[in-house]
């Protein structure tokens, strides 16, 4: 077991997985030499060369565009947007080749490729290095869509992807990349199933759902709620498409109020879907409404970079609603 | 067939011709090929106008709900077929080439039921018609976004590359795709990358109604290969055998490992962009009938026929086949029947979501998936 | 007052507006002497020139960025993407640019301008001819987005968005397009706000919230509904960004009992939007869970193209659900 | 200034140089600028490098958060704002344009304000450091996605093109957007509609990492507005008056109607891509010393100074007027203050929407919005 970060985590999962199945190939904007802006994919290229660790051109359409190509003649592409925010000049080759291909030729091809987008903001880099983009793909039917927050998911999620049959947007935390350390272990296949959602601290008055970099400030808030002798169960979804709504479910019909934490924009977001799905399915058993703490409904700003966030502050006002209702 | 030509120069200002109008042999050097490869050109062209107009019948009979109609293309389609190894080298090809997918193989059969969507589509119904894909044939699945497979054919390229046996890619589209962005950064990545595709161009003047000169400030498409670093060549899209010799020289260099070259051919739709078009609107009926006198069939039957390949006789024995194969393959096609309303749950992903099996088990509590959709 | 379609009342209402301000200008894939493969811009270009109706090259990017620097510039484009579902190459300038462009630059350069997207399901086009777009742009701050479903509101919207100062996308349900006729006011400043739903009927039993194409499946169930004697009040949202939640939580709470109906796949869909924050304002007044009635989490199938919509058989059914709970 | 001037032939295959590195004119044509002109554009080189260093300081000392430094770029940025009235004409610039903004009149506090985001910005604190924008200057916001801005560039130049008041566009950028696809669906735009933009390529050999070589198979950038029809120039990057009388004349031609051009400016980044970039990574030292050895700076200076124009004692005093002017901005800039978070709110449409007011409102129920934000 080595002690590592996220970022760490991620270029020794992929170099694992280059390792283990040479089908597996890494491409982006400045993997090679430069070993990705965030390191990412460091020592990658030394040790795979050129033909597997392949810098690309600054056109994220020709990078997810290729992937797919990769993929349909049997590669298993890994492919780096450099920041999540710039997936959008490629979104179209996500949305209307990756997504629909299977489904389209009725399974004829298909296109097992992974897209890495660090995500999230709080790294003072505004609106345009910092953005959340998961709604636009949790409403994608064909893709699958995963935001670990842990170096042990992390792991275990990206090589679930890596060695799946289908496109996965694979979301990293990057204000937590060097932020967060932890042993990980070294079997080369610790898998962690997609699809799953993973109780992180068990509680009975409160149950707070989150995921991705927004795991952090959750769980800051439950340790401020403990303090203050309020047991808040927290959930870590990992997976949004699909998502686990039984274990959230029961969860919730366990405690019967719930906060949902998430940092994109709040209207279409997927705390919405959450929400929805819980007031669906479960609303007998709600004591309180579903709160939704995310970002608001303007571009991700740049000086008030920290106070956008939903931090443990809104969540703890949010948990104190619920509690009241 | 035969061994390597590089005949032709990139960016020669006169587009390649090998047989003219009146079908004689015009090209600089002599006459090299096989009879019935020839032969079986023809036959290909003739087939597919021959769908064509049944594919027209069709959808005025409501039993095809779109056509596209590819006459005037198929001499280039037909020419290009011929220049790759189907089954071992990947063609990405757009909406207008079925006359390509049935040249390289693609089972008539699969064709109609592609267009009419019956349970005897291996798609499964899952497209609108125009739509082919084979992966026996590492045929590409259309999608309807235009240009958007010029980037999935760069990285399949990409992969051959890295496979190291020599197999090409040939990826097509009109002169329309040329616009979009994505069209762009795959020929940028082919070039950098120095990947063995060929890149074809059917440009028939127009998208939809937009005519070339309101498409872009260049001469032409070829000239585009310039900003990519590979050669771009310019051929008479109503010429088959002048496809064929073109492509295959820019396939050739592929596997050379010499990279992508841009091929644009000058073609024409004789009919208008779709069914659901009207082309009085923008072009003038002058036009049409000046392009449809270059007709690439008429053209090489009477190259044939000049040969003492072909006559009359052969060509009556050749409509009657193509109309039994062509009646055959309808009656099998509708005879599958339409395909079930629950097949439209299937394929999303490998094994379907969480939120999709409730879905369909909520659609299922009201309705029998397995009735016919609509 | 004329009796005119959907498709009509788009080309006569640009005329108007194109008559009335010459800042307006209209852009798009065949818009000139083709008027439009819907012939939304028909006889435009005989009326007013190839300066202001311009046919451009096959590239959304290139339409949707250029009526960026046109309304920089003090026009008033009016920009047509042939289909909804050929967004995508153009989602950045929309998302990145058209939408950041106020606020990136603190006030000083704005993008009024319009974005016509010819959406929905029903017309035989496979998942490539009748996708509804619009969970992603209301979840994009910057834009607003409107999804009319009558003549009446098609013109006054149409005009709002012409002539308001923000990148609207505004969404035409051209299923519609010819299916339905109405008197429209010749009225040339008939106006419709943007931001305001509206109540198509009234009813005691339950209220069904709707909008665009999946207006009239939602009115085809409220006779089904009269029919079996269940009075169904109809909310049509018409404005998605802003939406007009106080009108549809107003409406609930009166009622206790809703089913949301759209089109679009249902996993973050702006279905879910709507129901989270009814669970969130109005648990209490709530009688049944908040339904909803969407597509599913499927490409947009080509064979099973009208089962695909949320019909009258399955609003039906969720009414059933709501009023039985 | 002076008459207008077409010199330069497109697609010439030697980038235009007018001055060489030991100061020397060397342009085919007569030196026939104002002196002071020349002067002018020296103090304004010198000045962006002295913003440049200012910049690297305040980063480091943790009050700017990020620098994208301009430091051998100067030259071409210099050059080319000189061809253009500020104000009347417009400018689509990228984030390594700040020698540009300051040289067509940004003021340098506007300039400190953007970087420090507090309340001095009339951005309102709304952007990461490097993304200049003014609307008194028809400065046109920098935002940091790679060649966005380009295709709205080309709509401001078609709109000026109605308006007919024969007013240009200017629209930067670096080697690495020339591989997106927004990049080519802008100029291919341009083109097709004649629109009156000059587009400046600043090629400074790499895309973060990535050497030209592996971003395009072209040989340059230049070469690719064959792709378009339109004009293209290589010009000597670091020859401020090159870049100058070149890109006038892509400016006189579009104010003529004759449509856009595409120059290339052969340029080179001194310092790392960033203040988060390591550049030691991928690229070798002596490539960085070579081409500071050109530098636009010591070429124009000893220009100068050849023709008695300047001098030590000139040199001097500059240095200690731009020292003193900057102090000045960067303590005003302090002192405005950091903006507060409520204005995290505003801008975001016209007027706000339901949904933010409500978001506002609970935010507000929390915290005093007008506290500073952070
Ligand atoms: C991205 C995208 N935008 C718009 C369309 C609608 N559309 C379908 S075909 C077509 C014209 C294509 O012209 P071209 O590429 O020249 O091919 P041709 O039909 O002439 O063979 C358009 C605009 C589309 N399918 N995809
Ligand atoms: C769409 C997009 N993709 C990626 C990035 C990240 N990025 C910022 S600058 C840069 C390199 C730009 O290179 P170039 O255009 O040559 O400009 P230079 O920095 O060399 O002046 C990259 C990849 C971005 N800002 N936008
Ligand atoms: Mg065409
Ligand atoms: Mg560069």
């Amino acid at each position: 077991m080595a002690v590592q970060t996220i970022v760490q985590t991620v270029a020794r999962t992929l170099a694992e997985e280059m390792a283990r199945d040479e089908r597996v190939v890494v491409l982006g904007e400045d993997v090679g030499k430069r070993g990705g802006v965030f390191l990412a994919t460091e020592g990658l290229f030394d040790r795979f060369g050129p033909d597997r660790v392949i810098d690309t051109p600054l056109a994220e359409a020709a990078i997810i565009g290729a992937a797919v190509g990769m993929a349909v003649h049997g590669l298993r592409p890994v492919a780096e947007i450099q920041f999540a925010d710039y997936v959008f000049p490629g979104f179209d080759q996500l949305v209307s080749q990756a997504a629909k291909l299977r489904y389209r030729s009725g399974g004829a091809f298909t296109a097992p490729m992974v897209v890495r987008l660090p995500a999230g903001g709080g790294v003072a880099g505004g609106h345009h290095h910092s953005q959340n983009p998961e709604a636009h793909f949790v409403h994608t039917p064909g893709l699958q869509v995963v935001y670990p927050s842990t170096p042990n998911d992390v792991k275990g999620l990206l090589k679930s992807a890596v060695r799946g049959d289908d496109p996965v947007v694979f979301m990293e935390p990057k204000r937590l990349y060097r932020a967060i350390k932890e042993e990980v272990p070294d079997d080369p296949d610790h898998l962690v199933p997609i699809g799953q959602a993973v109780v992180r601290r068990a509680g009975d008055d409160v149950v707070l759902v989150s995921y991705g970099a927004s795991m952090s400030e959750t769980l800051r808030a439950a340790d401020a709620l403990a303090e203050q002798g309020i047991s808040a169960e927290v959930i870590d979804l990992r997976s949004l498409l699909p998502w686990d709504e039984d274990l959230v479910l029961e969860r919730v019909a366990r405690v019967g109020r719930v906060v949902v934490v998430s940092e994109a924009p709040r209207t279409g977001s997927f705390a919405s879907e959450v929400a929805a799905t819980i007031a669906e399915e479960a609303l007998d058993l709600l004591e309180a409404p579903p709160v939704r703490v995310t970002g608001f409904d303007t571009p991700y700003p740049y000086a008030q970079d920290r106070a956008y966030l939903p931090g443990p502050d809104r969540i703890l006002h949010a948990v104190q609603r619920v509690l009241d209702y | 067939m035969i061994g390597k030509t590089q005949r032709f120069e990139p960016f020669a200002e006169a587009p390649v011709r090998v047989i003219d109008e009146a079908g004689q042999w015009i090209a600089p050097f002599a006459y090299n090929l096989d009879d019935d490869f020839v032969r079986g050109m023809y036959r290909d062209l003739v087939r597919a106008r021959r769908l064509d107009e049944r594919l027209s019948t069709l959808q005025r009979q409501g039993k095809v709900s779109f056509v596209a109609s590819a006459a005037g293309h198929e001499g280039a389609q037909v020419g290009m077929a011929r220049a790759i190894e189907p089954g071992r080298d990947w063609l990405y090809p757009y909406y207008r080439d079925l006359p390509l997918a049935l040249a390289v193989g693609w089972p008539l059969a699969e064709a109609i039921a592609q267009q009419m969507a019956t349970r005897a589509d291996p798609a499964r119904g899952r497209q609108m018609p125009a739509h082919p894909g084979s992966a026996a044939l590492n045929l590409f699945t259309v999608a309807s976004p235009i240009a958007s497979h010029v980037p999935p054919a760069v990285g399949t390229a990409i992969a051959q590359k890295l496979a190291g046996q020599g197999d090409v890619t040939l990826c097509t589209f009109g002169d329309g795709a040329t616009s979009e962005g994505d069209w762009h950064a795959a020929l940028n990545l082919a070039g950098a990358q120095g990947a063995p595709v060929v890149f074809f161009c059917e440009n028939n003047g127009y998208a939809i109604s937009v005519a070339f000169r309101h498409q872009s400030g260049s001469v032409d498409v070829a000239t585009k290969a310039h900003a990519y670093g590979m050669p771009g060549y310019r051929v008479d899209g109503m010429d088959a055998l002048a496809c064929y010799f073109v492509t295959r020289q820019a396939v050739e260099a592929a596997r050379d490992g010499l990279g992508p070259s841009l091929v644009e051919a000058f073609v024409y739709r004789y009919g208008a962009h779709s069914n659901a078009d009207d082309d009085a609107r923008y072009r003038p009926a002058d036009e049409v009938a000046a392009w449809r006198r270059r007709d690439p069939i008429g053209r090489m039957r009477r190259f044939l026929e000049g040969r003492g390949l072909w006559d009359d006789a052969a060509e009556a024995a050749l409509a009657a086949e193509l109309k039994a194969e062509l009646d055959a393959a309808v009656r099998a096609v509708e005879a599958a029947g339409p395909v079930p309303l629950g097949w439209m749950f299937d394929d999303v992903l490998a094994s379907p979501s969480l939120q999709l099996r409730k879905q369909r088990a909520a659609l299922a509590a009201q309705r029998d998936l397995e009735e016919p959709a609509r």
